[in-house]
This record gives structure tokens, C-alpha cells and sequence, in this order.
């Protein structure tokens, strides 16, 4: 077994540089390497390029790295709830390069997969086409997509063990294990960091061989972003 | 004519036993609320959740399970997650049977904008580009002219657009139509009280009457 | 709740006709759907062409559709051990197109979640890549394969559920997982068809999306190709 | 000269601390049971497992347990099951270090044989065409020599070719060499009581020799 366990998120993101290429997973706040996110912050690392679906909130997710204007470019579908984030854009302080969702996950995977590109209908005869190679298959117009890759792969899970093996919760999940497979050095936050051995390996979402760093998360706020309820 | 509700409950005729379903933001969530009795559906999240149940009750709600639009949710017996990737084969793949969403505009050959307003902020597209180019079956859900008063059902889109010729049926608080190639927007049924000369006076786009247009029928939940 | 519950292989295979495509999960006899294939027998339809990953040995597994002259056309990555496959394949009443292993399993990957086409270095320079178009990514050269699709899939989970949701057992997964995206429709036999809701929906390998039949196998036989022992 | 075991135990030496490795069916399994103390390492089976341990103990092996080539295994602690697209993701993805496989050619500028003998049975690639294009470090074991006595390292392969430009290092019951591009086989090693003149003759492709060339050292296991 491999053992890949560091003991903060001081030590994981060791290596992290300006102007880097990171994947950060979650959506919206749900799922977000928080520990990871806040050690960042102190890190004051800038000028990144920052590959994640969302973009937080003004003051939590990514939205702490815009307030530093430690991001010099987001790779996201979605970008609203964010008063920071639109200044910074519409002032062309930040670079927004918007993507469809399906095929931005479909990218991360195909960049952890050795696939370089794929065709998707997805962004046909829209904007997103401009200046990509388009075919029918069966008729029907796709466009060719170029996988993502990342310097680093930021990933937050439930359960994790020191060989890496992770396991999410819920919708949770979501962007994180595309971005596990993409990164040079993937770095996962765990909730429970758990003895090798103790996970069944037919219930681990990502196989270790994908992560290079693990880490026990220090503390989860885990913030609602729309808290909504049924009456009684 | 019809207000919100009205047009969710109207759109949730359209579903069908079986049906697996993916609900844009806004009206279309509404439509979860109208399955006619007797017939199964699950709702397909993008973010990650098929078999998606109520909101939870206080106390009972989980940051890590939330729905595409960030609301906290609840997930029925036999739901199941997975990840992004999983969740655009479903949509890609045409596992989904039907795709109900918001616009800004449609035009007569079923092209879609909804995302962006030029000189506005522009959020992005989410999943729309990938349900709305993958979807065999999609709704548009909307109100039949803007807050300006302009028709939404437009010879051609002026906004960019989330998708080309991709618009199966439109149901707006005035009526409920159907995309026809070529030819234009073929009015199917008028919402309770409204005629066929005001659904006219508010579509841009070609609207082909043929014969007596029917008025809805909202049957009784059986 | 969508009930996908059917009560026999019979009903399950139901629609089956001379001169469609199968895709049938497993790799050489494990995890390969037992109880449909002796239904496939039975049924004696034939002119098939199937895809899957092996072709079972001579009394085992597709060994027996082969037997029956059942199968037109085999789509594999590799199928030694089996005489009667060899017989069919030098007379040539047997068509086999061989595809790399990767290859196929992304290719059915790729039919279920509607990617037409993808890149990929497999082949390349190889009588694999004859007819196939080739392009440089990074430097490096890749050739352009083509999704798969199956009037039916036929697939072999561990647990399975009414709505069709699947787990599979250890590498008994194999290639089921991406067989039950790419069919039309998709036949899942399971050891144990449990109650809904007694699946925790975090350990799910196939939502039930993908599954339009299943039923629970009368009897698994599950036998070992290759018995290796340690030493005591 | 080496025996299959030999070769396996100079492969052995090659494994690195902290390596997932892919080992082909034949003397490349060997090598699982000469790793270097000290050292982790973790083994990829291409049907879906990482973590791979010994073969079961009699009553213990589980029919839904196997290898790539089809033998009963085991799983270590910290081992986990996948399919097939996320194995071969795993490969082309360039997240396994190091793959070993055997060959019937290896040609001087790295191009490899092994799947096809035309005019005899042909049973398929298997994953050897994904490993052999994907692999950042690909290790051939193989004999020097067919049975016919023919070398097996040639200036081109005259077999249907399993990849192109991608043998990096082989090790035979003779030597060790490394390909270097446009240039041949650079002699690194000679086996155990070999000399320069035996690896010559045994080598149709260039045998590139640098001065002295060391005989193999096999380290006792620490």
C-alpha cells in the first residue's frame, strides 16, 4: 500500500505557485475543499487560473480567493451569487471563460483518461462552438472538445484511507471525482480519514491511484447556500 | 390565462409512466408538484441525484444533498447519486425522457436563449447547452411576451443562444404549442379565457392556427 | 419509483430477434450474465452479433451460443480458450472484429453517454488504425474510434433493486457498468433483488436510469476459469 | 544467463517506491514476488482491481475474484474494484508507472509485437495495445531468441505490430538494454556469465555498446 497521507492542508498544497492551473470540486458550496480553500487564502498564491463549476459565494468558497484576487481567470458553467465576482469581471479584472456543465465535467474526465478530445452536441450553433471543429454523427451536429488538466486537483470527500481511496456523500460528489483523475498532484480533503483496510473496496468511488496527497479536514462548516424546507 | 402554477400543472399532463425527468429552475420545478396520480416519474438532478423527494423538514436538512438550483432536498427510497460526469451521460445519452425549462426567447424553428443578455452580467449556461442539445423531449415553460410587453416567440432569436432547433413544445400562461420544422409555431391549445386573436397579437413568430383551437382541460388529480 | 421488475430471463429477453446486436457483460467467465445466456439458448435466436469482452469457454458462457451457431459476429478484445470459437472463426463462418481492451470499453462507455466519438493513442500504427482517422495531441498521434451502441444489453450485477439500480462485486464488475449505458435496452440479472430502499444510495454503480429489466437469476453456477492456488 | 525467474528478478529491480504498475500474463508476473523490501508498490489488474495480493489459500478462492489473466486472486487491505472504462482510464491516463509485458519482436526504434502471428489463430489484443500506446515506461521480458533461434530484437518488426515507438527497456535472459530513439538497442547489462560477442550475435537490430558493459547485480533482498 502507498501511503499518501500528509497531516494538513499546509503540507498538501506544498508546491502551489503562482499563476498555476487548479480544479477545485463541489458545487455551488456543496462539496468544496474547504480546509484547502482556506489554506490557500493564507497562502496568498496568485495570478491562478481556477477550473471549478461555481464559483462560490461573496464570502465563502471561491469567493474568499476573488476577494484576495488571488484568481486571475475562472473555468466555471455558473457564476452567479457572487457580488465580488461580477465587479472583477465586468471591470475585465478576471477572465471568465464559461462552459457548459455536462461537458465540463465530461473534460476533467477526459483529461484524467488520456482522451484529448471528444465530440458533444452540446454548444452547437452557439457561442461556445466559435472556433471548434464541428461533425455529424448520425445527422446530428457536434462539436469536438479538448480535455482539462490541471497543476493541481483540490477534491473534498466523506470518507477517505491513506492509499487515497475516497468516498462522497451525497450530492457531494458531484465535480469531485472527474477532477481527482485530472490533476498532476491531486490533493483530497477528507471528513474521516479511516485505517487502510477499513473501507470495503467495492464501495470507493475513487480509486487511490488517483490521488496523490490525503488529508483529514481540520473543521467543516458546511454552509447551505438555499436553505429550503417543507412546511409541517 | 394562467399563472405559474397553472402552467406547471398544465406541463405535468405531458408526463408520461416511466418517465425519467430533468426540471430547469424556476416554473418547471413547480411541475414536481402536479404528477397525475397513478403514473411513476423520478426527477433526475444534474448535480448529481436520481429520485429526488420533497423539501426536508427543519432540521432535516443536509449541506451535502441539494438539488441543481442549491436547494436543500430529500432523496425517496431507491434514489441513487452519482457525479457530474454520470449525470450528463444520463442527459447526453438520452436516458432522460424529458427536459422541462425556462427561455428567454424561442424561435419558429425551436431554437432557445436563455442564458445570456448582451451589456448584462452573465451567469453562464449551466447544464442548459448540454439538456437542450441532448434532450429528444424538451418543454419550454415561460410567459408568452417579456416584462416589456414584447413577444418571447420570435421569428428568430435576437439573444445568443443556449441551443439550435432543439424546442419541442411551448406552454405559456396563454397557450400551448408545438414546434413544427419549417413552418412555425402550431397553437394547440389556448389557456382557460384567452382567444385565439390575443395569442396572435403576442407571438412574433409565425403561429399556425388550424381549425378550432381547444381550451386546456386541467382534469382532476384521480 | 420506476418498477423495472420482470419474474424470469424469459420475459426479460423479450423483443430479442434473429440479427440484432447484444452486449453482454464480463470479462473471460466472470461476472457474465448465466441465467440470460441459457435463456439465449433456449430461444435460439441466432445471427447475433455480440459484443463482449471474451467469448466464455467451449461449454461456459458464450461458449454455448457459439455451439448453437447463435452468433454471426463477435466484437472482443480477446477470445482464446475455446476450440469450437476457433473452428467457427478459421472455417469463416465466424466474423470477429478485434478491438483493443480499453478501446471497447470506452467505446461502450462513450455509446451510453452520447459521445459519438473520442480520441484515443490505442492502436495507433497498428492494423487497428487502418481506415481510422489520426491526429497529434501534445505530439503525440491518436486515432479517432466511434461510440457502440446494442438493440440490447445483457448484464450481470451482485445486488440490484425494483427501480434497477445495480452493485457489483468485486471484479465481477468488469465491463457490465458501461454495457448498461449503451443498450437500448437494458437487461440486468442480479444474485439478490432486494426491496427499494434497502440499497444505500451512496454505493449505487449503476443508477437505474440505465436498467429497463431485471430480474433475479434462478441459479448461479459461476465457474472459475483458471483456479490458483497458494501454497499452504 | 537468466531463467524466467531471472528475468523477473532484474525487472524487480527497476520498481520504484510509491509505483503502480501494470504486469502483463507470463514472466511478468513473476515479478510480483521479487519487489524490494523497503519499497511500496501497487498492482493494476486491467479488470478492475488495484491492490492485488497472493493467490487464495484452497476453500478461499472467489469466483468474482480474478485477474487479468483470469487466475483467482486476493486483495490486499486498501485495495479497490472498478470497472473496465475507469481501469483503462487509469491507464491512458498515465496514472500507472510502469507497465511489463512480454513480446514475440521488439524493433530498434521501440515498435512492439505481440498479439499476432498471421496464418495462425489470432485471439485478440486484449489490453496490450492500450497499455503499450498509453505507458510513460514500458519493460519487455522476454527470451532473446525465439524457439527457431531467430533473434527477437530486429532492425523492424515482421509481425502485425502491437504499438509504435513505445519499448522503452527490455530485459532478456542476455541483457539488459534501452531503446534509444533512431539509434538501437544500448547495451546496459550483461546477464551472468554472458559476454558482449553472445548478446551480438543473438541481436539482428543495432546493438549499440558503450565501453565496458557491467554484469547484472542481483542485490540480496534487504
Amino acid at each position: 500500500m502507498i501511503d499518501k497521507v500528509v497531516s494538513s492542508a499546509h503540507h498538501a498544497l506544498s508546491g502551489i505557485k503562482d499563476g498555476m492551473t487548479l480544479m477545485l470540486g463541489g458545487f455551488g458550496i456543496c462539496g468544496i475543499p474547504e480546509n484547502s480553500i482556506a489554506e490557500l487564502v493564507k497562502m496568498k498564491t496568485n495570478g491562478l487560473t481556477c477550473i471549478s463549476n461555481n464559483a462560490g459565494v461573496d464570502d465563502f468558497g471561491l469567493g474568499l480567493l476573488l476577494k484576495g484576487k488571488q484568481i486571475k481567470k475562472m473555468i466555471s458553467s455558473y457564476v452567479g451569487e457572487n457580488e465580488e465576482f461580477e465587479r472583477q469581471m465586468l471591470s475585465g479584472e478576471l477572465e471568465v471563460d464559461l462552459i457548459p456543465q455536462g461537458s465540463l465535467a465530461e473534460r476533467c474526465r477526459a483529461g484524467g483518461a488520456g482522451i484529448p478530445a471528444f465530440f458533444t452536441p452540446a454548444g452547437f450553433g452557439t457561442e461556445v462552438a466559435e472556433g471548434k471543429e464541428a461533425r455529424l454523427f448520425n445527422g446530428k451536429p457536434h462539436i469536438l472538445e479538448h480535455a482539462l488538466h490541471a497543476d493541481f486537483a483540490i477534491v473534498k470527500a466523506w470518507k477517505g484511507d491513506a492509499a487515497g481511496n475516497l468516498i462522497y456523500k451525497a450530492t457531494a460528489k458531484n465535480f469531485n471525482p472527474m477532477m481527482a483523475m485530472a490533476g498532476k498532484i491531486t490533493v483530497a480533503e477528507v471528513e474521516e480519514l479511516l485505517p487502510v483496510g477499513a473501507l470495503d473496496p467495492n464501495e470507493i468511488h475513487t480509486p487511490g491511484i488517483f490521488v496523490q496527497r490525503i488529508f483529514q479536514g481540520e473543521k467543516y462548516e458546511k454552509r447551505i447556500e438555499q436553505r429550503t424546507l417543507r412546511k409541517t | 390565462m394562467l399563472d405559474k402554477i397553472g402552467i406547471a400543472k398544465r406541463i405535468a399532463q405531458e408526463l408520461k409512466d416511466g418517465f425519467y425527468v430533468n426540471l430547469g429552475i424556476g416554473i418547471p420545478t413547480l411541475v414536481a408538484n402536479y404528477v397525475p396520480k397513478g403514473i411513476s416519474i423520478e426527477f433526475q438532478s444534474e448535480n448529481g441525484i436520481l429520485g429526488m423527494g420533497p423539501f426536508p423538514f427543519e432540521g432535516m436538512e443536509d449541506p451535502d444533498l441539494i438539488n441543481a438550483g442549491k436547494q436543500t432536498i430529500t432523496a425517496l427510497d431507491g434514489a441513487v447519486y452519482f457525479d457530474s460526469a454520470t449525470s450528463f451521460a444520463m442527459i447526453r445519452g438520452q436516458h432522460v425522457q424529458l427536459t422541462v425549462l425556462g427561455a428567454m426567447e424561442v424561435s419558429e424553428n425551436g431554437d432557445i436563449a436563455n442564458w445570456k443578455i448582451p451589456g448584462k452580467m452573465v451567469k453562464g449556461m449551466g447544464g442548459a447547452m448540454d439538456l437542450v442539445a441532448s434532450a429528444e423531449n424538451i418543454i419550454v415553460a415561460m410567459m408568452h411576451t417579456n416584462k416589456k410587453g414584447h413577444s418571447k416567440l420570435l421569428k428568430n432569436c435576437s439573444l445568443p443562444l443556449t441551443g439550435v432547433a432543439c424546442v419541442k413544445k411551448i406552454v405559456t400562461n396563454l397557450a400551448v404549442m408545438e414546434v413544427i420544422p419549417d413552418e412555425g409555431f402550431k397553437l394547440i391549445e389556448r389557456a382557460p379565457g384567452v382567444t385565439v386573436q390575443e395569442i396572435q397579437a403576442a407571438t412574433e413568430g409565425c403561429l399556425l392556427i388550424d381549425g378550432e383551437v381547444p381550451e386546456m382541460q386541467f382534469a382532476p388529480r384521480v
